[in-house]
């Protein structure tokens, strides 16, 4: 277990594509980890202190990573442990093991996420699962649990997984969604606009687009693409 | 001045075929050994390489709206980094390019000359701004008139005083260097959400069709004596069975005769080769194509060929962009343009799995191989048909049988019985290829100091790690692909710009345009062009391109 | 002198007539004669409000700059594509992250252009073929004055001759100055227009069926209505606003509208463009777009640009803290930024480049006056439809020029750099 | 008390006075709501007085005017006493949303700042 805690409030933020194989790492190696500091290239060491405590591949970051953008990207396995709130991008792209937020995460959480677990204790911003710009196909595995509220475009373009967001949501959950379950246990704004499939389950109130069938299902649409997405009230 | 030694020159316009010789460079011209002083020359010792002009691209679509507005609806094809900002420029791209990378890229390959071919008259100054921003090659832009009302009105009438006058004065205005034509009358349908079929059909509103558009700008064309000929972009683009349409435009140039050059080149020509009713039962209609060329001595065609990966369909042809958008499902951008022009874009690629791509594939080789070498241009209408930068796989492709073999094993199928591609023995020789993409191009557009080494031209050279007198290119095509893609020096106006790949040096060439006024009375179109401008939504005084305006402008004079 | 370009906003009107003796311009709207008439300068150039050369300004900045982690470089839109292309090249040697206003303004039409394309046209083409023109959220009234004249909504075309043959149809949450002449004011809930377009979509698809009495506060009559105006449509445009771009679902409102003109397009022609606002906003992304890849919020701290909106955005990163010093060219954040961004703007060595005194200037360490384009200056701008124009120099100045302060910056910064 | 769905956007004068922010004539372009006849009836109102425009995001004071606006809209042109109120949040896409912001608007007699005040203030 690798744990690295900030040393100072930074003056930008920082890009550190942290992931558990740095647990693997003896503490010299992952003190000269190149970590993006504004336009300067910077050893980890110099901003954060750490300390290794045994073998497993698991990283606890001890304090506010808030502007911390891009930790877990690509990880495939492990766990990573955020104590406090994380930044954006956050286990982009992953494949497989586990990040746990005990604070909030920032924009663009589980970006095309394949595999693997995401718990966010606080809240998260948005585009939560969705497809990085220009690309077609959001999250398409794994599970991405947010205990507290989300903001808008959550699960855009989702082809499989699961999001479960346990307070609100915001606008536009699961747009031109293919597959997988989002379920808000809260209430939201918009959902499904031009979904071919899946399902999302909401608890609360939401905004019904006027391309929806009522049928014993619940919500199929949206009529406007022929999609069989499912909406339904739980 | 430079003294490339010892080198194995292959300059086929001066018949010069693997000789090992000596190039002299001064002033950024080669010049014979006896204007230079030898102990002033930096050498290049190119000891059983393969010295050659720099490649001339005739047709691409590197600057203007089109590929700005490609390049803006489709981020993730930016985020493939090629330079790192530094000394030079950080550049990016994976098939669309920025316009740093456009030079560098080209300058890598030993490629130093590129025309964008498609410039709507409207857009020219954007056009010329990008080409500006363009490093490391010559370039120059050819301005669209196949759906301009003003060329329709002078066909109307039958005036071709007034049309030579039009085309003269829309050359200047746009600093554009020839007559390009995309699907002539079929962009003007298209303002009424259709399109024209076939030569004969009539443009909605104007008593013209696409069959006078091509024969009256041919005409005008070669009154006016340009340097290029009419560059035509034929009707029914992408539609199966057009390959008898291209024909027939084709055949558009019996009666023209240039002694210098074609009187009509037919361009992409891979994108109006499919024979068939449908995609279902689509196939080749290359060697008929290839037959009717060959028996012509005044067409010349580029190929348009298809590279498995990644591409952006970006054409003038509004209708068959909005067609491709409807059959694939994809992103579409479209840009009616006053009453001249029209354009789209639509993200595409081309996967060897599919049937319909790996006939493109196929008929864009075959193309190739079955056309005289003197009468086809080797070019990917990039990014149409993919990335100039795969030129390399293309050349490789002609000179070797045995590769082609091997690459039609990981294609669809499909293409065994559709297409000629598999019975092919043709390999074309190193001084073919070394033609088709220097000379030849250089001669289709009319630029005599390009494309070759003799004296007097300018020198833009490239250098290969490739003894073309110790390879065997039929087995030898991995090394000769290799060797292509990255030229050991590439030398632009005099000067090294890259080695083996690395940025030496960052130069921005020139741009050419074409001043043909003094051949017409431009008065006798004036009055048309004023009346047609209450139609605009500039004024005819804020309408073009003034020549200080461009960066390094070269005006090529026709009187 | 005639056919004066005016530098105001999107419409880049090219009739004008500039009167040298009574410095007036003629033709031009309310905004255009602002525009040209006298007015307030900055004086001289300023180093914490003390007045120094230009030399000392420039150095003073580059200072700034090249110390700086991340410096922001924001505004670009009223200013020619020259100084537009010298800032981009500085932003990627510094490091930095350039963006530039459309980013609180039509913005969001890029993200939907990336999902969807953009169908649409020149101005000119409208002004020739376009029978039934929808102002979505926009209101040329106001902010394009004579943008109804010239090209929309009484132009005098080609095959439509005039306004008797057009019909304008505005969607609006209030009724605007260009709802009052419009033919058809379909009024919204605010908020709705996404669930308004799919409505249509689904009527003009043939699932009218699904669609409920009322959506977004509009009866579905007016809907259908609507649905069968646009379909009987020779050539219909849409023009939208900061409306749309502004307000609940933004970019996803624009990218639902694009879909209804690629539907419409199957049966007849629709076009759709942004009515976007500065003279030269267009400039300000497309040459990034042809220099970098992007046409704003552009990071280049990792040495090449990255695109994200989310992040890179003068607005995100103000709010995240994420610049420690600002570049800020012909515009004014202070004025037109959240409270919240401002805050961050306030607490870090600013940088401005302006001709004219405005609320930034105010909190500006350093400040170089500029000479104004198609005034005192020439050089390219592009049209909100993206039609190139080369404004003109009327008047001589003493100011520098936007393209050579950034220069000379660039110049120093390249010394300092290598 | 009123509650209002706040627009903001341009104005002929706030676009005619955007390059002269530090005169009298920007200040009045940009210092005021544009409230319903109902809402203005609703707060006793008349011309040229004043009210305090709070949202989730802060709060100004402006002065009233009467507009043809449907009842429940207010309109602030844009510039920074709009941008004292509205919502900061870009929902990722970098645009603040500048309209559609729930706002209560109440009679005040406090006195509208001035701009500089305004900035100095944040």
């Amino acid at each position: 277990m690798l744990i690295i805690k900030p040393k100072k409030e930074f003056e930008v933020c920082i890009e550190a594509e942290l992931t558990p194989e740095l647990a693997m790492k003896s503490v010299e190696e992952v003190r000269k980890f190149k970590v993006y500091y504004g336009n300067r290239v910077v050893e980890l060491g110099e901003l954060f202190e750490v300390v290794k405590e045994g073998e497993d591949k698991k990283l606890v970051l001890d304090g506010d990573f808030g502007r911390v953008k891009w930790i877990g990207t690509r990880m495939v396995d492990g766990e990573i442990v955020v104590k406090g709130n994380v930044g954006a991008n956050c286990g982009a792209f992953m494949r497989g093991g586990r990040i746990v937020v005990e604070g909030n995460a920032d924009d663009w959480l589980g970006i095309e996420m394949a595999g693997g677990e995401i718990i966010v204790k606080g809240n998260a911003r948005n585009l939560v699962g969705c497809a990085y710009y220009g690309n077609a196909v959001g999250m398409t595995g794994g599970k991405i649990v947010i205990e507290g509220n989300a903001g808008n475009y959550i699960g855009e373009k989702m082809n499989g997984g699961e999001i479960v967001i346990k307070g609100n949501a915001g606008d536009f959950v699961g747009t031109e969604m293919r597959a997988g379950v989002i379920e808000i246990h809260g209430s939201c704004g918009f959902v499904g606009g031009d979904m071919r499939g899946g399902e999302i389950r909401i608890k609360g109130n939401f905004d019904l687009l006027p391309t929806f069938r009522k049928t014993e299902k619940g919500w199929v649409g949206d009529v406007n693409v022929k999609g069989e997405g499912v909406i339904k009230t739980f | 001045m430079l003294w490339i030694k010892n080198g194995i020159v292959v300059d086929p316009k001066n018949k010069i075929n693997a000789e090992k010789m000596d190039i002299f460079v001064k002033n950024g011209k080669i010049v014979a050994e006896s204007d230079v002083k030898k102990e002033d020359c930096k050498i290049i010792d190119a000891s059983g390489k393969l010295v050659v002009a720099g490649g001339v691209d005739m047709h691409a679509h590197i600057a203007g709206s089109k590929i700005n507005t490609g390049r803006t609806m489709r981020p993730e094809e930016m985020r493939v980094v090629r330079n790192i900002a530094g000394k030079f420029r950080a550049t990016l791209g994976r098939v669309l390019l920025t316009a740093p990378a456009i030079g560098y890229e080209y300058a890598k390959m030993g490629y130093t000359t590129s025309f964008e071919a498609a410039q709507p008259p409207i857009g020219a100054l954007h056009t010329h701004e990008e080409l500006d921003s363009i490093p490391m090659i010559d370039k120059g832009a050819l301005p669209v008139f196949g759906n301009w009302h003003l060329v329709f009105k002078c066909i109307e009438e039958k005036n071709l005083e007034k049309l030579k006058a039009l085309v003269a004065w829309a050359i200047e205005r746009t600093k554009g260097f020839g007559v390009k034509v995309v699907n002539p009358g079929g962009v003007e349908a298209w303002m009424y959400g259709g399109n024209v079929k076939s030569l004969d059909d009539q443009v909605p509103g104007f008593n013209v069709t696409p069959r006078e558009i091509i024969t009256w700008l041919i005409r005008a064309n070669e009154e006016l004596g340009l340097p290029h000929s009419v560059h035509l972009h034929c009707n029914n683009l992408g539609v199966p069975g057009n390959y008898q349409t291209t024909i027939e435009s084709i055949k558009l140039a019996n009666g023209f005769r240039n002694p210098k050059r074609q009187v009509l080149h037919v361009t992409h020509v891979q994108f109006n080769a499919y024979a068939g009713s449908s995609w279902r039962d689509a196939a080749s209609g290359a060697a008929e194509i290839a037959k009717v060329v060959n028996s012509m001595d005044n067409v010349t065609i580029d190929m348009g060929a298809a590279i498995f990966g990644h591409a952006t369909a970006m054409t003038g042809d509004a209708p068959f962009q909005f067609s491709l958008h409807k059959l694939i499902g994809a992103r579409w951008s479209n840009k009616d343009t006053e009453v001249e022009t029209g354009a789209g874009i639509v993200p595409i690629g081309y996967l060897p799995s599919n049937p319909v791509h790996s006939l493109q594939w196929a008929i864009g080789l075959e193309l190739g191989l079955l056309v005289d070498s003197n009468k086809v241009v080797l070019t990917t209408d990039y990014p149409n048909g993919g990335p100039f930068t795969e030129y390399p796989y293309v050349m490789a492709m002609l000179m070797s049988k045995k590769m082609r073999e091997g690459e039609l094993k990981k294609v669809h199928q499909y293409v065994q019985k559709t297409t000629t591609l598999p019975s092919i023995d043709t390999e074309k020789t190193l001084y073919e290829v070394i033609h088709m993409t220097r000379s030849l191009p250089a001669k289709v557009l009319g630029l005599e100091n390009k494309g070759h080494l003799g004296v007097g031209a300018d020198a833009d050279i490239a250098i290969y790690n490739l003894n073309p007198l110790e390879t065997d290119f039929s087995n030898e095509f991995e090394k000769v692909y290799k060797s292509f893609k990255t030229a050991e020096y590439t030398i632009k106006g005099g000067e090294i710009i890259t080695k083996n790949g690395e940025l030496v040096k960052e130069v921005f060439g020139k741009t050419f345009w074409v001043d043909a006024r003094k051949k017409v009375d431009l008065e006798v179109i004036m009055p048309d062009i004023k009346e047609y401008f209450n139609y605009y939504s500039v004024q005819l005084g804020n309408y073009g391109v003034e020549e200080r305006w461009l960066k390094n402008p070269s005006r090529l004079e026709v009187v | 002198m005639q056919d004066i370009i005016c530098t105001f906003c999107g419409s880049v009107c090219d009739d004008g007539e500039y009167d040298l003796e009574k410095r007036k311009v003629k033709k031009f709207c309310k905004l255009g004669s602002s525009k040209f008439a006298e007015k307030e300068r900055i004086k001289a150039p300023m180093i914490d409000g003390k007045e120094v050369s230009y030399e000392e300004a420039i150095e003073k900045a580059v200072e700034i700059l090249v110390n700086a982690k991340k410096p922001l470089l924001y505004g670009w839109a009223s200013t020619a594509n020259e100084a537009i292309r010298v800032g981009v090249i500085l932003a990627e040697k510094l490091g930095g992250v350039y963006d530039q206003c459309a980013s609180v303004c039509h913005a969001p039409g890029t993200l939907a252009m990336i999902e969807e394309g953009l169908p649409g046209a020149t101005l000119g083409s409208v002004k020739n073929r376009a029978d039934v023109v929808i102002f979505w959220g926009s209101n040329p009234m106001e902010a394009h004055p004579r943008h109804g004249t010239r090209y929309s909504i009484s132009a005098k075309g080609l095959l439509v001759k005039d306004r008797k043959q057009r019909k304008i149809i505005v969607v609006d949450v209030r009724p605007t100055k260009t709802a009052k002449i419009a033919d058809m004011f379909v009024q919204i809930k605010p908020g709705y227009d996404y669930a308004i377009i799919s409505a249509l979509r689904a009527i003009i698809s043939g699932n009218a069926d699904v669609v409920p009495n009322e959506v977004g506060g509009v009866p579905k009559e007016k809907l259908v209505e609507l649905a069968e105006i646009m379909k009987k449509a020779k050539y219909g445009a849409i023009f939208y606003g900061l409306g749309v771009t502004q307000s609940r679902g933004r970019d996803r409102n624009i990218e639902n509208a694009i879909k209804l003109v690629q539907l419409l397009n199957r049966t007849t022609r629709w076009v759709i463009w942004p009515m976007r606002g500065h003279y030269n906003v267009v400039g300000a992304g497309e040459v990034p777009a042809w220099e970098v890849g992007y046409q704003y919020a552009i990071d280049f701290s990792r040495g090449y640009a990255r695109f994200s909106p989310a992040e890179f955005s003068a607005v995100e990163v103000l709010l995240r803290k994420d610049c420690d010093a600002a570049l800020i060219v012909a515009s004014d954040p202070v004025a037109h930024f959240p409270k919240m961004a401002v805050k961050h703007l306030k607490q870090i060595p600013v940088i401005q480049i302006d001709p004219f005194p405005n609320m930034t200037t105010l909190i500006a360490k350093v400040v170089i006056p500029s000479a104004v384009y198609g005034i005192e200056a020439e050089g390219t701008v592009y049209r909100m439809d993206c039609v190139p124009l080369r404004v003109k120099k009327i008047l001589e100045t003493n100011y520098w020029t936007d393209e050579k302060i950034l220069e000379e910056i660039l110049k120093r910064v390249e010394k300092l750099r290598g | 008390m009123v509650v209002v769905e706040l627009i903001t956007g341009r104005t002929l004068d706030q676009g005619a006075t955007v390059e002269e922010k530090l005169s009298d004539e920007y200040f009045n372009a940009v210092n005021y709501i544009e409230l319903s006849e109902e809402d203005f009836k609703q707060l006793a109102l008349k011309e040229g007085d004043r009210v305090k425009v709070v949202t989730d995001f802060g709060e100004v004071v402006v002065f009233a005017k009467k507009s043809e606006l449907p009842k429940g809209i207010a309109f602030i042109p844009m510039g920074p006493y709009a941008n004292a109120v509205i919502d900061p949040a870009t929902d990722g896409t970098g645009m603040p949303q500048f309209k559609g912001i729930k706002a209560r608007v109440e009679r005040t007699e406090e006195r509208v700042k001035t701009i500089k005040e305004l900035l100095e203030a944040i």
